[in-house]
């Protein structure tokens, strides 16, 4: 059996993250990861970040990226690719499978940043080929290159609908509209501006009535919805495209922390049952931490700090940093994160947060 | 059809007006000069370091608006590439007796080149005037954010902020 | 309602449609595992990943999310393949 | 469709230096990248059809958790393509149903 004294599953923004503040300090972390690339989602944010010069704000994501991976590999991180953590152990053992076997990996302290999955979205015709998620389509055209389609429909007026509206258009596709079923946009105006200034028609009050084709999507039919969200009688629309982007949110992957048995708060603005974490993202299971997407949908920015904030909790619980300094570097690391959650949009994701870190201290208490 | 940015994605003229990002009327008829169209309260400040001037102001918190000081903005557009959300443009109103001049982001395929003739379109895409493009700027510390500058009639500043981009690589 | 009338798949594998999942819920499905062990929704190749979500708001018609839970989840919880995990740990 | 020339990108470099078999058809494509970009590329979309209906399905989720995209690769069913990794000479088939190993038939 291989040990370590941290294993971070998940080798995304939050995960890297951690495993660079726990190598920083000196101690000894395994970075675990399904996917045949280290970064996660980073990759395929090609945009320029928002935030301030200590958040790497004008940066692009995937420059980001490049440059954790850089530190991860300065510091001497060791990043297992291609190996799917398909069940953790009370003992915080984890067990992985890679190049055709299985192969347990015992840990000290296990940080789990396993990121969030797309919600799916059910009409007639969602099954066809030409029907996906916006992080797949973003996936095949920024990180693989390859046009998933010419001519698409977004569904979803977030940022993740709003960005890859725009990046389908940068890397030539068509965009023939963007609908949304709520009555306003609910992602960053800028990125709504950027959509509407190349000419693309946002739909409020809209949702697809079914895709149409044959092999493949060939049409889509949108309709109007009133105030109780009942489609409106011939309002309906059909637009040529032969792709359908689906937008419409994200959910915590948080089969792993049930296993381990942590407690969750059902908070809807974070997406869902999220584990039950502390200041310090510990879980409820002491030595089990969490960072990122896991803990409550935000962004790749605040994954980071979370997953720095994991590793610094780690690297203390381990003895590797003194409390003095350690509460040092958590301080910085908290006003960088709460920076990034005010205003109308962070608002409601720090009233989210501190609602379910309330709800953990309660359970402590 | 309610108005404004989070029904439109387009800023209202009653947002553009109440935002301090916005220069006045009679800094516009002074010269070239940024025109910050940020408008929602979001967590971003690099316009303000960008500004070698010190002429736009965020502070804090970082979801503070940004704030041009036109007194001290020279209109020399380097804010332009640096904004994470293309939300900053340079109005140059009399740049000659007939023509103003526009600074945009643009991030698409393929860019423009100095001298070319392009269909302007406003904040929704609609095609404005014909204008020509005086400069294509897009250094390496753009990171692909180039800034195109096109000369358009006079009566369209306010409007113009982007190239028509479909109906121009139809024509070639 | 007529938009019924077209098929909805909510569990994409096992090709289990919307109003098989309603029929479920009448017939007293109040978790996700009651809807799947009426259904098989969920017990196919992704083992509920992608519907598990669209079965909790179907469900959340009639109970408060908040008592949702997601299935019992045991290992594998990724997709791997059995012939990789019966070979077990022989570093 | 490939994105050969993008703004921010920059120019698609890479060789198409393997080709893989897409039922019986030779289909040029990029050691490493996923099957599905491969045949997303040669403009293939329906990778498979399903047991109960027969109906198509293609890429669905990108990420290797939906399981839509699955196809018969050198006569293993059931492989996701979306993370399957492209190597010259595979042999890649449209499944119908569940899929048959090669050595089943």
């Amino acid at each position: 059996m291989k040990m370590t004294q941290v294993a971070v599953i998940g080798a995304g923004p939050a995960g890297l993250a951690a495993a660079i503040e726990v190598a920083r300090a000196g101690g000894l972390v395994t970075v675990i990861d399904e996917n045949a690339r280290p970064g996660g989602q980073l990759f395929k944010q090609i945009h320029k970040f928002f935030g301030s010069r200590e958040h790497r704000a004008g940066v692009r994501g995937f420059h980001i990226g490049e440059q954790l991976l850089a530190e991860t590999e300065r510091l001497g991180v060791e990043v297992l690719l291609d190996s799917p953590v398909y069940a953790l152990f009370p003992d915080r053992t984890v067990g992985y499978v890679h190049g055709g076997r299985e192969i347990f990996l015992k840990a000290e302290k296990i940080v789990i940043a396993a990121g969030a999955a797309e919600n799916p979205l059910a009409f007639p015709g969602s099954t066809l080929p030409g029907v996906m998620g916006a992080g797949a389509a973003q996936t095949m055209i920024n990180v693989h290159r390859v046009l998933p389609g010419k001519k698409v429909l977004m569904i979803g007026s977030g940022n993740v609908g709003l960005i890859v509206a725009y990046q389908l258009m940068q890397a030539g596709a068509d965009v023939a509209a963007l609908i949304e079923a709520a009555t306003q946009i609910g992602g960053y105006g800028v990125h709504a501006a950027k959509i509407r200034r190349a000419g693309v028609p946002i739909h409020l009050s809209h949702t697809v009535k079914r895709a149409l084709g044959k092999d493949h999507v060939e049409s889509v039919e949108i309709v109007a919805l009133d105030s109780h969200w009942q489609p409106v009688a011939g309002s309906e629309k059909i637009l040529g495209v032969d792709t359908v982007c689906v937008a419409v949110g994200l959910t915590p992957l948080t089969e792993l922390a049930w296993l381990m048995g942590c407690e969750f708060a059902f908070v809807p603005g974070l997406g869902g049952h999220v584990p039950k974490h502390d200041l310090n993202m510990e879980t409820t299971v002491p030595g089990v931490f969490i960072a990122g997407d896991i803990s409550g949908v935000e962004e790749a920015s605040t994954a980071m700090e979370e997953g720095r904030l994991a590793g610094t909790a780690c690297a203390e619980a381990l003895g590797l940093l003194d409390g003095q300094k350690a509460l040092e570097l958590k301080t910085v690391i908290r006003e960088r994160m709460n920076a990034l959650r005010t205003g109308p949009f962070g608002e409601g994701r720090r009233r989210a947060k501190e609602c379910l870190i309330g709800l953990s201290l309660e359970g402590q208490a | 059809m309610k108005s404004g940015i989070k029904y439109t994605g387009i800023p209202s003229e009653e947002e553009l007006r109440a935002s301090p990002g916005a220069p006045s009327r009679e800094r516009l008829e002074q010269g070239p000069v940024a025109f910050i169209e940020c408008v929602q309260d979001i967590p971003c400040n690099p316009c303000e370091e960008a500004c070698p001037f010190g002429a736009i102001t965020v502070g804090e918190p970082i979801t503070n608006l940004p704030e041009l000081h036109g007194d001290k903005c020279t209109g020399c557009g380097v804010c332009i590439a640096q904004c994470p959300g293309l939300a900053i443009f340079k109005v140059h109103l009399h740049y000659t007796e007939t023509t103003s001049l526009v600074e945009f982001p643009y991030e698409y395929y393929p860019l423009p080149r100095k001298g070319d003739r392009v269909p302007c379109g406003d904040r929704q895409g609609k095609y404005v005037a014909d204008g020509r493009v005086v400069s294509v700027k897009n250094a390496k510390a753009h990171d692909g954010t180039a800034v195109v500058g096109v000369e358009v009639p006079k009566a369209c500043y306010l409007e113009v902020r982007t190239i028509c981009r479909k109906e121009w690589s139809r024509h070639g | 309602m007529a938009e019924n009338r077209e098929t909805i798949y909510i569990c994409r594998c096992e090709e289990v449609t919307r109003e098989e999942i309603e029929q479920a819920i009448r017939d007293g499905a109040t978790t996700i595992a009651g809807v799947k062990k009426r259904t098989h929704a969920g017990m196919g190749l992704c083992q509920g990943r992608t519907c598990r979500k669209l079965i909790a708001n179907m469900l959340a018609c009639s109970r408060d999310p908040a008592n949702i839970l997601p299935s019992t989840f045991r290992p594998p919880v990724r997709t791997v393949r059995i012939d990789e995990i019966a070979q077990g740990d022989e570093e | 469709m490939r994105v050969e020339k993008h703004p921010i990108l920059g120019d698609d470099r890479r060789k198409r230096d393997a080709a893989i078999i897409v039922d019986g058809d030779r289909v040029e494509a990029i050691t490493g990248e996923p099957i599905a970009a491969a045949l997303l590329a040669a403009g293939i979309r329906k990778f498979r059809v399903t047991p109960r209906f027969g109906s198509p399905r293609g890429l669905f989720c990108g990420i290797g958790r939906c399981t839509d995209c699955v196809m018969t690769v050198d006569g293993r069913p059931n492989v996701r393509t979306c993370v399957t990794p492209v190597k010259d000479g595979m042999v890649v088939e449209t499944q119908a149903g569940l899929g048959a190993w090669a050595d089943e038939s």
